[in-house]
């Protein structure tokens, strides 16, 4: 049993000290979680008020909740100062579930049987492409994203969902390709040969063994690939036309948008962070893995 | 017998040859009340433009629009299923909030996109889209039969806003002077004047400013006497160009100021000329004692709310920016708002200078329905349409012809329920009009000019100062364009 | 012609080469055990045999055909891995099934067949469990049935027997054999253990620096190995190897290994004065507590023993290893029964003499065996 | 033997065979194809005089812009304030990570169900967290300016204060990817060996001694990978900057791609965003070049592929 190097102490091992090692352990404790999680419950909380409730000095814990905010944006209307007005978040998180789907989907495509060539086979391509994508995972987005905005507007794709799929690749290919390549060159290259050695050629030896095999590593990986397109910004706020936005952007335009309706905006947030935040609990044991693209596991 | 004659007068009232008043004598006379007057006009009127004119012509096409977060594009949105029953021409809108729209409408012209066909949109702006040549000329569509129904009137429209919206595309230029072309075709205009909530001056015992010194301490009063969340003035304060063109400009014109010098075909910047840096320290430091605390993220939709939510009280803004907040009955300060003209020079002579905005329309020059797209322009701005704008639904407000303010219950309204509107804008519209100089450049420097009040306003640079960088930037933006003076 | 024809074959890493020009040729239903250290290019040879690696050089061929550039599908080739390679997410009965549905046979067949090598290999019970359920023996059956139920023309074993317990290494090698026997396969069997070689193989080929050293029946292969350092690949624990001299005393030959004499009159017709190496295995040593008696001009009389310091005992398996030295400084290793080697004690004295009929010769430069005359009235 | 193994080619002679590779990876080459064709349109771009609303003016300028872009004031306080940014977040973020990885240490269901807690904020957009902390940092109605002002601190303007704008986004940054840093580094501590610790512990050594001596040592491999993944991301910041002020107050936070954006969306002026652009990359590639070399070592570390 090695206890934690908080809880040694330098002090005589005396009852007291090692209450007040406990003592201040917990209070550490406290502080980070609170630093960590009050935004998320007080926003929360501002989700359910009503604006007054809201804008009450001092602010307060007891309010009698209400679901109006979360009613008006499933209605699509809200009431402000300058009448009723239309909200699209809706459509907008339809839009963001709909381009992280996509994009997950193509990357998969694109990147699991590149994967495995890479894993399988030493190539020189094969690196030069691995590691191109991966340096431009680094570089500033708005790089490639003004001169591609440039050339989708010449040639009239600036308003399609697919090329907005397109340019995630750029966050969630080298994402899908480092780990999946991982899971790839975690398998035994033998059991592959064995299986070409019962009679069935690469192809099949590649859907039958290699991708059954990999699969928790691909479900991992298409997963947090999801939640970085969903979290993603800057990519669609260059590229998406109005009607294609997703959250991240829908969000910022409705703050600008509604001014002071703060109790609308809690709900939005809440709304855009919460299936994400579902996402990540549901995969916690894969997320250092897909936040350190493949090099570190929990 | 009787149906034909009411459409008679009907037709006759929609094509300027009658006023209100007669036309609904008249159509009493014939047995039709208020109520179905209404009715049977928006009827001949869309009957009368088909008679004259093959609305028809792009039927069965579809266009897109840009739309900004505003009144005057609820009125756009409000008609669009009677142009498409005239018309037969489709439109699908992206509305987007204001900030998030002109960066839309920038990157979509920008690169060459055909998505909208035409899109509201501002002088400055047009300056540069002229150039680059993203908009069309609109002339060859006012001056083509084929395309404009007879019924238009563009001369109707009033000359100081068909001259706005038209440049030369030389820099220094003269609105709407020799060899202009029609960037735009105006829609509502606004002139800056002062709104103010009538309770928060009496409790601080206060009336409406006359100029900047005077403004500077009512606001300090207010907010010293008034106190609590309440502030004295509310005024536009992000980093970007609309900070600069409405009250700020219209008080540093009215100082002295100009923005740039200009001399054949090129400019300077100017603005720190020792009218503008006086004008400049005074204007920040009243934001800065009595302004919102979060000026610095303030754009209109900001300052309108305090107004309307009663926590500034006054705003040197739009003239329309309080009146829409008089008339949301769910604002605190609904019905409390009154306007006010404002000069802020005291030792200015005469009427106030106002800067002028218009909200006008504009077609995308790489559009492939350009025709189209220029009927619904040329729809929007009839005088009908414009007419039944500012009476049934009341969104669109400072209306660009002539002929509507000589409405009667279009005035009736102002003067009941707006007390000093008319007053405030029979004294501004004088002198309104675009301050600022045409150049393409005008985004950046604006953009530069509100980032450099932000500067003054957190004491990092004086206003002497600040506005010496601010020149010396921009002079440096004009050389590499090649149009410096 | 042969089922396997391995037939010139070489293959290099860049400047390393791992071997060149190898040639062998495996009949219907022969075993042959491919024996050598590790690293000495076993693996390679398997992967290239199984289409896992391309040759550089040479030809493969299965019943005439050739199949160098075949992929590994098309080879007609069964293996058994070292690690087993097991399909982790197959059932043992869809593993063994495998290669059968590789080449489309009929569900009926499939089953019949997959039950019946189950059944030799005493793994029917645990067909419908997966491979991690499985027992490490079982799982080993398991892919020995995967590697023989197509009746592959070729079978490639890699060390199989690595991996598994002591107890079932001796099982298997009883049963090996036996099952081997019932294929028609080639078979292929790479180890680095001796004896397995031994047991299992019909012949043995010693690969060693890129060669094979040597071919032929194991206990040939033992017995005369072709080289010094051959005879000291094969075998565990290993040949011991002296320099000595002949000399010619009384008409009888005589060679002094260790400083221990040995009359080889008969079995070597050499001249006197030569220098060779002298080999002699460890189990063949002869040991005892006292001197042996003096030696008689008799040539058939045992040889004249050497005094020497049992360092050290160390038991293996059934047999016990003694190392012992010698004044001159000679370490000799010497393999005893476990019985006889229990009445020896750690640093007591002992004399050792070696059999001449077992004695090996080696040529002193190059080590090239010097064949001893067949055994007289053989 | 095995990783050589693992290397090679399931067969090579059939062209066909050989082709297996090329033939996987085609599309994700054409993926590389389609972000290094913008790549170098953007590198031509920063070689040229392109205001979009000018376009009679463009031309090559070959390396003007740059000279242009090194003489500007305002270019050198972009890249100071980058600079600032990224060492105040990464340095901060790397203190607080460490110490509260350090406290998780030990796989209690407690400290498991904290760190996992603990991601969450990772998780939520930084444009969606900036948006969050606005809602809490507002002047008038926002909870932690009530709590500021309840210590005493009146008038605290968050982000729409120069001075204090900094502040704003960096406790933004730190709140979204010190997570980042604690599973990272909890990930790492707790694949440590436990031998030297419980040596160390027997022996009685002070723990500042094996915290220096032993933990931090071992632990710097995934030290320096977290630390120059976040200084890539870090320098490159758009999100959370763009999210709060957009680059203001005046020119406050002008980052590095805040200031692309403007140049390109408010001053049309494509070729100066490239080049700023092209400073940037110059200064990621460099570190992103060190940032690999240690990924790829850790990777190897964990798939347990002996380094060639």
């Amino acid at each position: 049993m090695n206890s934690p190097a908080i809880m040694q102490t330098v002090f005589d091992k005396t009852r007291i000290a090692d209450l007040l090692t406990t003592a201040g352990y917990a209070l550490a404790l406290t502080a980070v979680v609170l630093f960590f999680l009050f935004p998320i419950f007080w926003v929360l909380l501002m989700s359910f008020q009503t604006n007054a409730d809201i804008l009450r000095t001092p602010p307060s814990l007891f309010f009698s909740p209400t679901l109006s905010n979360y009613a008006a944006i499933f209605a699509g209307k809200m009431e402000t100062s300058t009448g009723t007005q239309d909200i699209t978040f809706l459509r907008n998180l339809g839009n963001s579930a709909l381009l992280s789907s996509l994009s997950v989907l193509l990357a998969l495509a694109l990147g699991v049987p590149a994967a495995y060539a890479f894993a399988r086979y030493q190539f020189r391509l094969g690196e030069d492409i691995a590691f191109t994508l991966l340096s431009f995972r680094f570089a500033p987005p708005l790089l490639v994203l003004l001169p591609m905005a440039l050339y989708f507007g010449q040639l009239g794709l600036n308003d399609s969902y697919w090329s907005l799929v397109w340019v995630y690749q750029l966050i969630v290919l080298p994402l899908v390709l480092w780990i999946i390549r991982g899971y790839f060159e975690d398998i035994n290259p033998d059991i592959e040969h064995a299986y070409r050695l019962d009679g069935n050629g690469w192809g099949a030896t590649f859907l039958k063994i290699a991708i059954p095999l990999a699969r928790p590593g691909i479900a991992a990986a298409a997963l947090l690939a999801f939640i970085f397109a969903w979290n993603n910004f800057i990519f669609a706020l260059v590229l998406a036309s109005a009607a294609k936005q997703p959250v991240t952007v829908g969000a910022l335009l409705f703050v600008t948008g509604s001014g002071i309706q703060y109790g609308y905006i809690a709900a939005a947030t809440v709304l855009s962070v919460a299936p994400i935040l579902a996402l990540a609990l549901f995969l916690q044991r894969h997320l250092v893995e897909g936040l350190s693209l493949g090099a570190v596991k929990g | 017998m009787s149906k034909s004659r009411i459409e008679d007068t009907a037709r006759s009232f929609l094509a300027g040859n009658m006023s209100r008043r007669a036309f609904i004598a008249r159509m009493s006379r014939l047995g039709v009340g208020a109520a179905a007057s209404a009715g049977v006009l928006s009827a001949v009127a869309n009957r009368a433009w088909a008679q004259d004119f093959n609305w028809r012509k792009h039927a069965g096409k579809t266009i897109k629009v840009l739309l900004p977060k505003h009144p005057y594009a609820t009125y756009l949105t409000q008609i669009l299923p009677a142009f498409t029953e005239l018309t037969g021409i489709r439109v699908e809108h992206d509305t987007l909030p204001e900030g998030p729209f002109f960066e839309k409408k920038t990157s979509e012209l920008n690169t060459r996109s055909a998505t909208y066909d035409a899109f509201m949109d501002g002088i400055m702006f047009a300056w540069g889209e002229l150039l680059a040549g993203q908009i069309a000329d609109l002339n060859e569509f006012i001056g083509d039969p084929g395309a404009t129904s007879p019924a238009y009137n563009w001369e109707g429209i009033l000359p100081n806003m068909r001259a706005s919206c038209a440049w030369s595309g030389i820099p220094g230029d003269r609105l709407g002077g020799p060899g202009s072309r029609q960037m735009l075709v105006p829609l509502g205009w606004e002139g800056y004047c002062v709104s103010y909530n009538r309770e928060i001056f009496d409790a601080a015992g206060v009336t409406p400013p006359e100029n900047l010194p005077a403004m500077r301490e009512t606001s300090a009063k207010i907010k010293r006497d008034v106190g609590g969340s309440v502030h004295g003035i509310s005024v536009r304060g992000a980093a970007n160009w609309g900070t600069i063109h409405p009250g700020y400009l219209s008080g540093f014109t009215s100082y002295g100021g100009q923005d740039f010098r200009a001399e054949d075909g090129k400019i300077r910047a100017s603005m720190n000329s020792p009218q503008g840096k006086e004008f400049t320290q005074l204007w920040i430091d009243m934001v800065r004692e009595s302004g919102p605390p979060k000026w610095t993220e303030y754009i209109w939709y900001e300052v309108g709310q305090d107004l309307g939510a009663g926590v500034a009280g006054m705003i040197f803004d739009a003239d329309i920016l309080g009146f829409f907040q008089n008339t949301d009955e769910n604002n605190p300060a609904a019905g409390k708002i009154a306007f006010a003209p404002f000069a802020a020079n005291p030792a200015a002579n005469g009427n106030p200078k106002s800067n002028l905005w218009v909200w006008s329309l504009g077609m995308n020059n790489y559009s492939a329905n350009k025709e189209a797209a220029w009927f619904w322009i040329q729809y929007n701005t009839m005088p009908q349409q414009l007419l039944a704008g500012v009476r049934d639904n009341g969104s669109l407000i400072d209306p660009v012809r002539g002929s509507i303010w000589n409405d009667a219950g279009f005035i009736k309204r102002l003067q009941d329920d707006y007390p000093g509107y008319l007053n405030q804008y029979e004294k501004t519209v004088g002198e309104c009009q675009v301050y600022f100089t045409a150049h393409p450049l005008f985004a950046q420097s604006a953009d530069k000019w509100s980032r450099k009040l932000h500067e003054i306003y957190a004491r990092q640079v004086t206003a002497d100062e600040g506005l010496d960088q601010l020149a010396e930037e921009i002079n440096a933006d004009l050389n590499r364009a090649g149009y410096l003076l | 012609m042969a089922r396997l024809e391995i037939d010139r074959l070489a293959k290099a890493f860049g400047a390393a080469t791992v071997f060149d020009g190898l040639d062998l040729h495996v009949e219907r239903g022969e075993t042959v055990a491919v024996y050598g250290r590790s690293g000495c290019g076993k693996s390679v040879l398997l992967s290239i045999l199984s289409g896992a690696l391309a040759a550089d050089g040479g030809d493969l061929r299965i019943d005439g055909k050739s199949v160098i550039d075949a992929p590994p599908e098309a080879r007609d080739v069964g293996m058994a891995f070292q690690n087993f390679a097991l399909y982790p997410h197959m059932s043992a009965f869809d593993n063994i099934a495998s290669p059968l549905r590789g080449q489309k046979k009929p569900a009926r067949e499939i089953a019949d067949k997959v039950q019946a090598v189950a059944a030799l290999l005493k793994i029917d019970h645990v067909l419908a469990h997966s491979p991690q359920a499985l027992s490490n023996g079982q799982r080993q059956r398991t892919s020995l049935a995967r590697a023989l139920v197509a009746e592959p023309a070729v079978l490639l074993l890699d060390d199989p027997l690595r991996n598994v317990d002591a107890k079932l290494r001796y099982e298997m090698r009883l049963e090996m054999p036996n099952l081997f026997r019932q294929f028609e396969s080639a078979v292929i069997y790479v180890t680095q253990d001796s004896r397995e070689a031994m047991a299992l193989a019909d012949r043995i080929a010693i690969l060693h620096d890129g060669k094979f050293r040597q071919i032929g029946a194991p206990q040939e292969v033992y017995e005369f190995p072709c080289t010094a350092e051959v005879g000291q690949l094969l075998g565990d624990p290993a040949i011991n190897l002296f320099a000595c001299e002949s000399a010619a005393r009384d008409g009888a030959l005589l060679v002094n290994p260790a400083g221990c004499e040995v009359n080889i009159s008969g079995r070597y017709d050499l001249p006197a004065a030569g220098k060779y190496l002298a080999g002699v295995r460890p189990e063949d040593i002869d040991l005892a507590a006292t001197p042996a008696p003096a030696p008689s001009a008799d040539a058939d009389g045992p040889a004249r023993g050497i005094e020497a310091v049992v360092e050290r005992i160390t038991p293996a398996n059934v047999r016990s290893l003694l190392v012992a030295s010698t004044a001159a400084g000679e370490t000799i290793t010497v393999s005893l029964p476990e019985l006889a080697a229990e009445q020896v004690a750690p640093k007591s004295r002992a004399w050792l003499s070696f059999p001449a009929d077992k004695l090996l010769l080696f040529a002193a430069d190059g080590g090239q065996l010097i064949r001893p005359n067949p055994p007289a009235g053989g | 033997m095995r990783s050589r193994l693992k290397s090679r080619p399931l067969s090579k002679p059939p062209l066909r065979a050989r082709l297996v590779p090329y033939l996987l990876s085609l599309p994700a080459l054409l993926v590389c194809i389609g972000i290094l064709v913008p790549f170098a349109t953007a590198v031509y771009y920063s070689t040229q005089r392109y205001i979009i609303t000018l376009p009679f003016t463009r031309g090559f300028i070959g390396f003007g812009q740059y000279a242009d872009l090194f003489t500007d004031r305002a270019f050198w306080h972009t890249v100071q304030i980058s600079l600032l940014y990224t060492a105040l977040t990464v340095g901060l973020e790397l203190v607080l990570g460490l110490a509260i990885a350090l406290l998780l240490r030990r796989s209690t269901l407690i400290n498991n169900i904290i760190s996992v807690a603990l991601m969450l904020p990772l998780m939520v957009a930084p444009v969606i967290a900036t948006l969050m902390w606005k809602l809490m940092t507002d002047p008038s109605y926002g909870i932690l300016s009530y709590l500021i002002s309840l210590a005493g601190i009146d008038g605290f303007r968050w982000a729409a204060a120069p001075s204090t704008a900094l502040f704003t986004v960096v406790l933004v940054d730190i709140w979204v990817y010190t997570p980042f840093m604690i599973i990272l580094l909890l990930a790492g501590l707790r694949s440590l060996p436990t031998q030297p610790f419980e040596a160390a512990q027997l022996d009685g050594v002070p723990k500042t001694f094996v915290f220096f001596r032993i933990t931090l040592p071992m632990l710097t491999p995934y030290i320096i990978t977290a630390c120059l993944f976040r200084m890539l991301d870090s320098i490159q910041q758009f999100d959370i900057i763009y999210g709060m002020t957009k680059g203001g107050p005046g020119d406050t936070l002008k980052v590095f791609q805040v200031q692309a954006y403007v140049e390109f969306y408010i001053a049309n002026n494509v070729g100066r965003s490239a080049a700023v652009l092209m400073v940037l990359w110059v200064i990621t590639f460099i570190i992103s070049n060190y940032f690999i070399k240690y990924w790829l070592k850790l990777r190897r570390r964990t798939h347990g592929i002996s380094a060639e």
